[in-house]
């Protein structure tokens, strides 16, 4: 199957909320070991939700789609049901299969928020 | 000269589908594949002559015995060497460690110094960073612009203090063939010692550790038709002599005493425990492969299809390769770029072609920094591989250059 | 409970002659045969799913990562580990060496102390005498006649310094299948380390590494029908986390840099470069096929092949067996001599019947020397043998007492 | 083949010039890594000849035959005759066919008594 949909490929070419913020409430970063890319996420938070989100940083097509796709999918949401995204979700949301390798590139940006949001 | 399309029906793996394509395997500086003869003649061990050696008096322990100590003759024969030079190891990062381990560790002292390169695979270069601890410096020849060594460095940095000069022959990354015998002079007239990489050379063309007066040389069985787990690391006799042992076990010992002991002859005294007797004979059907082919014919053979594949993959709209330009003074491995399509996407839309290439940092990071890039795509190849496989994989390309155009 | 002769069907080698018999092979401490479903593992790996692992995104290397991951649950499961708990090394012996090496050099320091046995295989013995240069002492427990452990010397040797104890689960020349629970006690109420050299205990035994509250247990996969040039070391979490890498290079890493590294995540940090894949994949179904039989019947087969192979021993004129005289305080391993035939004779007039078993020292020089003789034939048996076995081999045995006479 | 032939197991059984001699000009010793046996050789020398000669030591049959015949042949033989003699010599004296193994037992008293003369 070719993972490379419409709606992927949407997400990839034309992000949503990628960039940088000023003064974010929260910086969280991580690196994806198998090919070096990092993906970097900022939160601004009012009242237990995310009021705002941006993420950046160099990136495969399902990794980019898949941050723009959570940035959606989170904006406004509590941040105690944001812990409770499941890895599934995400991937079911994107609408494609991955093998195991590229599923670590779909999980990226759900591992960073998350690690942020812990720390916030 | 061999004819690639004979060899390929020795390799059953090459009739396999990928993606419910004919697969083109065109992943060979990470691993080769392995031919009939290589898994026959492990299967024969395995059911005819599978024993522990050295120390059975008993028939299929001589038989082993006799069969994995000819493995080390056929191996050292490759690269010019006696057998007993040649020990055998998981790898070539085993054997680079061995030399950081048995050798460095105990002879260097603070301030020595080790320069490499910054072309290195990382198994020749954080192995030698676990010295800094000792106060061992470490110091790195730099790379021009076409991924080739900046041979000026070694004037600036050879002091008094250089003990050790390692470096990569082949890099896995620009397939820059380095002036070996060149470095290896400048150790020499330095009094350091000289390690070679060859995990990307020996595999690929004809390689003397006498010529290039190598102290060292690592390299890998399984990027040579040879099985997994595999791999030798030559060594110069009168410095093996000189070295205690790297591990400690059966078979690597003279005399034991509860207070101490007494090393084994070479190599065994390199090779302690129960060895990988069948991966030795499995390698030594591998090299005897090779050498029916003839190493020159193999270099020869990949210089003519990187030739092709580099003529061909200009032709490609925003394609970038990494490394020297011209294919003489290369390997048959190609890192590349295209346009702004990310090396994971673009594996993955050849895989769904059926075409196998690596993208990534292929152990090399520090390189690929220097190269300006995040990752990289890779295809590189073997015996097996023909022009018609480039014509395919360049379609490949262009039609992930539509999807993602 | 299984049918050894039914088992022999797996086994092509057993269909083999030697010098004109049909094999018996006794030599299984040293090295065990294998069945007809390891060799096709191996087989199928190289034929079918052959690729490097980790790093690759295309279908062969995404295979062959998952086959050779699985293979790591396959085998922690075994003794009861967690797969990231289960290191993949060469045999016992380099896990004995990771410890030393990765733990014992980097974290002790002069006047700590080792508490060994006499008992020991070199590989459990001369690795620990490398730390004296360090300043490290080395203490043994000794041994009663019987071959049994000396517990009682433990209380005496374990003082406030001890950092690490030692021991072999179950001894390759005595048989002895020592308390591991009592010395890992001894040694965690004392604040050290518990390091059990399990060669011959876990292909043999039911074994949990829970139980016995291990910090680390070393074994080999070719002692139990598994192939060569591959072993596990397990070691608890917490520790190989607080653990700089054994060796450097591919796949252990995180980032790199020129100036430095960050390590993976286990069990990759203690497997560095291109790992023993298809050797990983092999054992895995070596480990399955023991868990058919499952491992309490593997014992209990050993149980009464040992039972009656010393009864029948016992009838022969002469001959001496060492070790504990109740066969279930020890594994499938006699040691013996007859009258005053060497051990090298008594095993080339076995061999010249098909008979293997092994004689020497059993990389145990010291343990034989304490036995008060200079070498001892070995039998050793495994989940293929049978009584018919035995009684062919106290033939033998007699006809040799003749010639000898 | 038995390699346990009645001539080989007369020496084994009856070992000529076993023991050792008071003052010998040259003592050699040497082990066999393999079984842990030692062989030691002492020698009297006189004009150039060997004199006298023991060897000593626990041996497989194989070896001890092999040092015995060893011995009778070097008995009166010019030092420089014996340091000629090969490894196949002294095996076909032996007129049996060994492993590889087992010719290390065969051998080790000629490597032995070569050592010796080697620092006579
Ligand atoms: C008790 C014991 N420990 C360690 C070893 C060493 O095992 P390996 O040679 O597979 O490293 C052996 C095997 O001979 C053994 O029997
Ligand atoms: C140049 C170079 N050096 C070293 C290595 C390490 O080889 P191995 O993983 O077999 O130890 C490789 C293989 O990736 C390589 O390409």
């Amino acid at each position: 199957m070719n993972i490379y949909q419409e709606n992927v490929m949407d997400h990839y070419k034309n992000p949503r909320n990628f960039g940088k913020m000023k003064k974010p409430d929260v910086v969280s970063k991580d690196a994806n070991m198998l090919c070096g890319d990092e993906i970097e996420i900022q939160v601004k938070i009012k009242n237990g939700k995310i009021d705002d989100i941006r993420f950046s940083g160099p990136g495969c097509a399902i990794s980019r789609a898949s941050g723009s796709m959570l940035s959606e999918l989170v904006k406004g949401k509590k941040i105690s049901d944001i812990k409770k995204i499941k890895d599934d979700d995400l991937i079911g949301m994107m609408g494609i299969e991955l093998t195991p390798i590229r599923r670590k590139c779909a999980l990226l940006s759900l591992r960073v928020l998350k690690n942020g949001l812990e720390k916030a | 000269m061999f004819d690639a399309k004979k060899i390929r029906e020795d390799f059953p793996i090459l009739k396999r589908k990928v993606n419910g394509k004919t697969l083109v395997y065109f992943d060979n500086a990470a691993t080769t594949q392995k031919p009939v003869q290589v898994i026959n003649a492990i299967r024969d061990y395995y059911e005819n002559h599978n024993a522990n050696i050295h120390r059975g008096v008993h028939q299929l322990s001589q038989e082993a015995s006799q069969m994995y100590e000819d493995a080390h003759h056929v191996v050292g024969k490759l690269i010019g060497a006696k057998w007993d030079e040649t020990i055998f190891t998981r790898n070539t990062t085993e054997g680079l460690n061995l030399v950081m381990y048995a050798w460095a560790m105990r002879k260097l002292k603070k301030g020595d110094e080790i320069i490499s390169t910054v072309m290195e695979h990382h198994s020749n270069m954080v192995t030698w960073q676990f010295l800094k601890e000792m106060g061992i410096k470490l110091k790195f020849v730099g790379i021009n612009d076409d991924g080739t060594l900046k041979m000026e460095d070694y004037d600036k940095l050879v002091t008094r203090s250089t003990k050790l000069i390692t470096v990569v022959h082949a890099s896995n990354v620009v397939g820059t063939i380095n002036d070996v015998r060149k470095i290896g002079k400048i150790a020499h007239d330095n009094k350091a010692l000289f390690v070679v990489d060859g995990a990307q050379s020996v595999p690929h063309m004809p390689v003397n550790v006498k010529k290039m007066d190598a102290d060292f040389l690592a390299f890998s069985a399984h990027k040579m038709l040879g099985p997994t787990g595999m791999g030798a690391l030559y060594g110069k006799r009168s410095l093996l002599q000189s070295m205690d042992p790297f591990m400690y076990g059966g078979d690597m010992i003279k005399q034991v005493t509860l207070e101490k002991s007494t090393w084994n002859d070479l190599p065994w005294k390199f090779e302690a425990g129960t060895p990988n007797i069948c991966g030795g004979v499995a390698f030594a059907e591998a090299v005897k492969y090779l050498e029916r082919l003839k190493m020159k014919n193999v270099r020869k053979h990949e210089e003519e299809i990187t030739k092709y594949a580099m003529e061909r993959m200009s032709e490609v709209d925003g394609l970038k390769i990494f490394g020297p330009g011209d294919y003489r003074n290369r390997g048959g491995v190609l890192s590349f770029n295209l346009g702004e399509i990310h090396p994971h996407d673009l594996a993955t839309i050849l895989d769904e072609f059926g075409v196998a290439v690596r993208s990534g940092q292929h152990c090399a990071a520090p390189l690929i920094h220097l190269l300006k890039a995040h990752a990289t795509t890779r295809a590189s190849f073997y015996v097996y591989n023909t022009k018609e496989e480039v014509d395919y994989f360049i379609d490949v390309l262009n039609k992930a250059r539509k999807v993602f155009g």
